[in-house]
């Protein structure tokens, strides 16, 4: 789960991080109040859960609260890769004498926590990885006694040189390690960390996305989530409990599976159609999972054909057959749909589908050439 | 021999007096699979379709001589459940339950590698020796007995693949789901290593995803340390970067672990890489010859 | 450092150890209101920093308000071992069905914490251990992982049948060692813990040391502090930074280093003396230092000679010479004084005592052998 | 040879830029001591009597070769700046600090329970080979080369001892003050086992006091593996339990850790124990026989 940058700057706030002086705003009256109180120069922030805000245009610095007002009513409403801001951050604006980055995340291959400094911030660190990997210092952390304060200095001496800022970061690092861990944080990002000419360190921008799975222990966490500021249809997929990513194709897939749906993709892709979407609907047989999986992808307009790929396991293929029927009738169908069952029970399961004039084939490679050629027609 | 499992595991469920873990016990023991005891703390005593259930994985141990676990508990107690069967002794753990934080696992990881134990998952279907023992929740009559070793990353493509497998008359020596979490205990090249070892095995297939970089190491190991016949197949070529597909394991991230690189990997330790599921079962064949 | 029963009890409270309520009274009239508003029966518990309260008539029961008021009186005041009752905890009475033990320390052997549990609750477990070590059940816990929830079940089902009693028994467990860590305890313990006829679990009492080296991390522990609980003597000794304990002999002792302040009683003792106390100055030569062990060392009326047996090593011999004839001078010392001085520049501070009217003798046998001698005399 | 330290031995002082850090690691250079470098983060380029200071122990290790720490680092700090050695590669870290928290040196210990690295204290006045080289607090004049090894949990008692010695033409292989804290790293033990095997030492004497078990084991560890002769005092006959003789670890606690407990157990396994310090001269004198 994303969270935005300054709900990310309240947890730091909360880890004793330094950040600059904020106030969330939703109109340009309040972004120019907010400015006022903050003391201008400010910067207007939109708060968008994508990167690259800055080159669309989503953060701004204004001098005077009035600029502060004009700038707001830019920024809010505006779109940045299909999202609508409808925050913005106005913040105290710190005049910036250097920029470095600091993160963590889990490494995958140790199996352990990874952190990393960089002299080379206020950029996209992950081409700072890909073009210059030497100018990012990383050190694979021992979970069980956490960043020692020793490995901290080591790390912020490789990118300062003044033993005073060098102990302020530190002591940041230290406290974004504590956060990235009790936190349940997959990501904790400052970039930049700004040092400035008063030779004052400050987490001028802050990144934190939260372990899905560990919502349950971090409930104060998971009250942040923005429900507005998330995809429409990934957002009631996800509260229906499916797995569901938009895609720009024709081909609408149902699948239960999260690695069979990526395989049917695939397919698709590898016979010259284009998946219009990722969905999983998991183990269940369920129509109502069924009927809002088709509801959510019947409202892409590109769809062309609905295509259901479904392997029986444990869960039965009649009962999935029921599950389909009822949402099919349930939603009302337009479109041509393609199915695929096997596994369990598939005799029962393709008998029901056929007295509801429904047609299901055995395999995967077959159901999917059907649905390309519907397209194709 | 078969690797992990067969006909002499003797396997305690954690968590049998839940739903799911009363269900999948049923299932197992009914596949074949000696499961002689249930865990379920304070339920100690009582008997779930004739298995006797205990309050702890010790007394399990003790009393039932139960040498792997099955969990099927929910995802905030998992890692405690998993503590306990290692420090009962228990050799194999297999950890059905998803949703435990990754950070969990993280401390669960340095546990397990002061021992000997090892665990298969989080979030895996669990493992299955035809014939012979099913320790998971995976649909058992699509399997056969046989010589091809699976290892996937995958729950129904694998289903998928060994279906195909077995319409074709190739059986599997042993079948594992490695399970879809960033952090898990069994890896492609653990399994790798005992395939190579195991006398029943001929060819082995991986299954792999998008996400992380455990298909490389495999790719490394194989090149170095297996003389069997290995294929491959990779799902999420069409997957788009940053975008979570299903699970927590796979996501393209920070540009790496996209299939292509994968794929690339594979193919240059000498691993051919089915372009479909259905292409698997000529691969192996082929592999057979 | 020890803490009384009832800040022990807050400690519990924080981390939701079901302790029964109760009230700190300092009068009998406290202990009548207490009563009246927790509700009768009540227990009236003295608090003082030693054992053994019960059987000193420190803990009685009250049936009314009145009797409350009477008892208070009784205790409020007494001495228990030496030291005065100034506060007693007054608490709701719970009905016992069954009484254990719960604690943790730090195993000095295996250098990690140890929990131990017991059905032999109620009693001295210190007994309990000699004479039926088989009733407490010990577990060594590694401390970068700390009490998991399974030990704690499995230790706890060794005490209880009941699953929910040991239910509630290993979530008090786990807190009770999450407190013993979090708060630098030496020792927590639970004596009894208290099944009631209603199946409740209580942590009827309470004890807990606080480390002495972690105060400095452990503020509001240190803040529970009670110095009128203390002996006068040794509160004082601590607040001039000196280690003093009170014997009953005759020969007051002055020693730099503990380990050479115990060969000193040791050696009084071997040839027939009695050292009045143990007393440490540290590696200091402050003049300060040594003034404040002589005022509490001549407090004590047993004291019949004052023997000083110091071994310079950094701090130099001189230095110290003139600390102690300072020292001497301002005190106004009536008794005969012994003195041993050797190490670095030894000649030099014996020449400053002969100066000043004091011989001192090269051996520590000599010291001694003279101390005794006086004393005999 | 001698043990653990020696002219060889490359020192770095953590916290030599504090007052006594600055005093002893002047006095341990005085002394003969290879005093190679000092450590105090963001004091690094500056010197303190001629020795370079660095930020860290990592920049000492690869610049000037030091192989052993001794620490003068307040004990807030001190326990990161344990870990800091050892990470650093550091082989011995002497650490005069007291006052670091018990449970602070739980976990130090299983730190370094990972590792080769040995820890000396805390809250202890350090090493001494007489005449090569000296490794934290002690009076180095009172020591004298020769053939007897020292082990001591107490610090002035140590002096009074080594003074009687050294006063009698009795010198020391190397003298070691364990530390006065309930949790040290070396111990007894761990001395036996060294002197026993170094050819210049011919009779060790242990130097014990209250509290603790320390003294029991190393009456069990020479009765086992101990050739060379061994005699002991214990002090603190006349402290009474419950009550802490000066530093934390010297108390008798529970009923346990009484000095005839220890005195019994020494004398059990064969070791004379001195009745007062100073018959110990006397002791040593007819072990050399």
């Amino acid at each position: 789960m994303k969270v935005h940058e300054y709900q990310a700057k309240e947890i730091f706030a909360k880890y004793g991080i330094p950040v600059p002086t904020g106030q969330v705003a939703q109109s340009p009256q309040e972004v120019r109040q907010a400015a006022a109180e903050i003391g201008c120069p400010v910067m207007i922030k939109s708060q968008v859960h994508v990167g690259g805000r800055g080159k669309a245009g989503g953060i701004k610095m204004a001098q005077t609260p009035e600029e502060a007002e004009t700038l707001g009513a830019e920024i809010l409403g505006m779109k940045i890769k299909g999202l609508e801001v409808g925050k913005v951050l106005v913040t105290q604006a710190v005049d910036i004498d250097s920029e470095a980055y600091l993160g963590v995340i889990v490494d995958r291959r140790s199996q352990k926590p990874v952190v990393m400094v960089s002299a080379a911030g206020g950029v996209d660190i992950e081409e700072v990885a890909r073009e210059t990997p030497e100018k990012i210092h990383k050190l694979t952390v021992d979970p069980l006694f956490g960043l020692l304060p020793f490995q901290a200095r080591k790390l912020v001496f490789r990118i300062y040189e003044d033993p005073k800022i060098a102990s302020q970061a530190a002591k940041i690092l230290q406290k974004l390690y504590r956060a990235f861990w009790e936190c349940d944080a997959s990501l904790i990002e400052i970039n930049p960390l700004v040092v400035t000419s008063q030779g004052e360190v400050w987490a001028v921008d802050a990144k934190f996305n939260e372990d899905d799975n560990a919502l349950f222990r971090q409930s104060w966490i998971a009250q942040m989530r923005d429900r507005q500021a998330e995809i429409p249809e990934e957002l009631e997929a996800r509260e229906k409990g499916l797995s569901f990513v938009k895609l720009d194709g024709t081909v609408g897939c149902v699948v239960n599976g999260a690695g069979l749906a990526m395989g049917t993709m695939d397919l698709i892709k590898h016979y010259g159609g284009e998946p219009a979407n990722f969905l999983d609907i998991g183990g269940s047989s369920s129509p109502e999972k069924v009927t809002a999986a088709m509801r959510i992808l019947l409202r892409d307009a590109n769809v062309k054909v609905v295509l259901f790929n479904i392997f029986g396991g444990i869960t039965r293929c009649d009962d999935v057959a029921n599950g389909l029927v009822s949402a099919i009738k349930e939603v009302g169908v337009d479109l041509p749909i393609v199915i695929r069952l096997t596994g369990t029970n598939a005799d029962e399961g393709k008998e029901i589908l056929r007295r509801n004039d429904l047609v299901a084939v055995d395999s995967m490679e077959e159901v999917v050439q059907k649905a390309i050629q519907m397209v194709g027609a | 021999m078969s690797i992990l499992v067969d006909n002499q595991t003797r396997v305690v469920v954690q968590g049998i007096t839940g739903r799911d873990g009363a269900f999948h016990a049923q299932q197992m023991a009914q596949y074949g699979t000696k499961v002689v005891a249930g865990v379920t703390p304070g339920k100690g005593g009582q008997e779930v379709a004739g298995i006797p259930v205990y309050n702890t994985v010790w007394q399990a141990a003790e009393e039932e001589k139960a040498n792997t676990s099955v969990l099927y508990v929910p995802s905030a107690f998992a890692s405690d459940a998993i503590y306990e069967a290692v420090d009962a002794g228990i050799q194999l753990v297999v950890c059905i339950t998803e949703g435990i934080p990754t950070l969990e696992m993280v401390k669960v990881m340095q546990y397990l590698s002061a021992g000997q134990a090892r665990l298969i998952g989080p979030n895996c279907p669990g493992i299955i020796t035809p014939g012979q023992a099913k320790v998971g929740i995976m649909p058992g009559h699509i399997f056969q007995p046989g010589r091809v070793g699976v290892l996937s990353r995958s729950g129904t493509l694998t289903y998928e693949v060994v279906y195909q497998l077995t319409q074709a008359g190739i059986g599997q020596s042993t079948s594992i789901g490695l399970g879809g979490d960033p952090i898990i205990g069994f890896r492609f090249v653990d399994g790798l290593e005992l395939f190579e070892a195991d006398p029943e095995t001929d060819v082995v297939v991986l299954i792999g995803e998008i996400g992380g970089t455990d298909e490389e190491e495999a790719a490394d190991y194989v090149s170095q340390h297996v003389s069997k016949p290995v294929v491959a197949f990779i799902a999420g070529l069409t997957a788009p970067p940053g975008k979570r597909m299903g699970h927590a394991g796979a996501i393209i991230s920070g540009g790496s672990g996209t299939a292509e690189e994968k794929i690339e990997a594979l193919e240059a330790a000498g691993i051919p890489v089915a372009s479909k599921p259905a292409d698997i079962v000529g691969l192996v064949k082929k592999a057979m010859e």
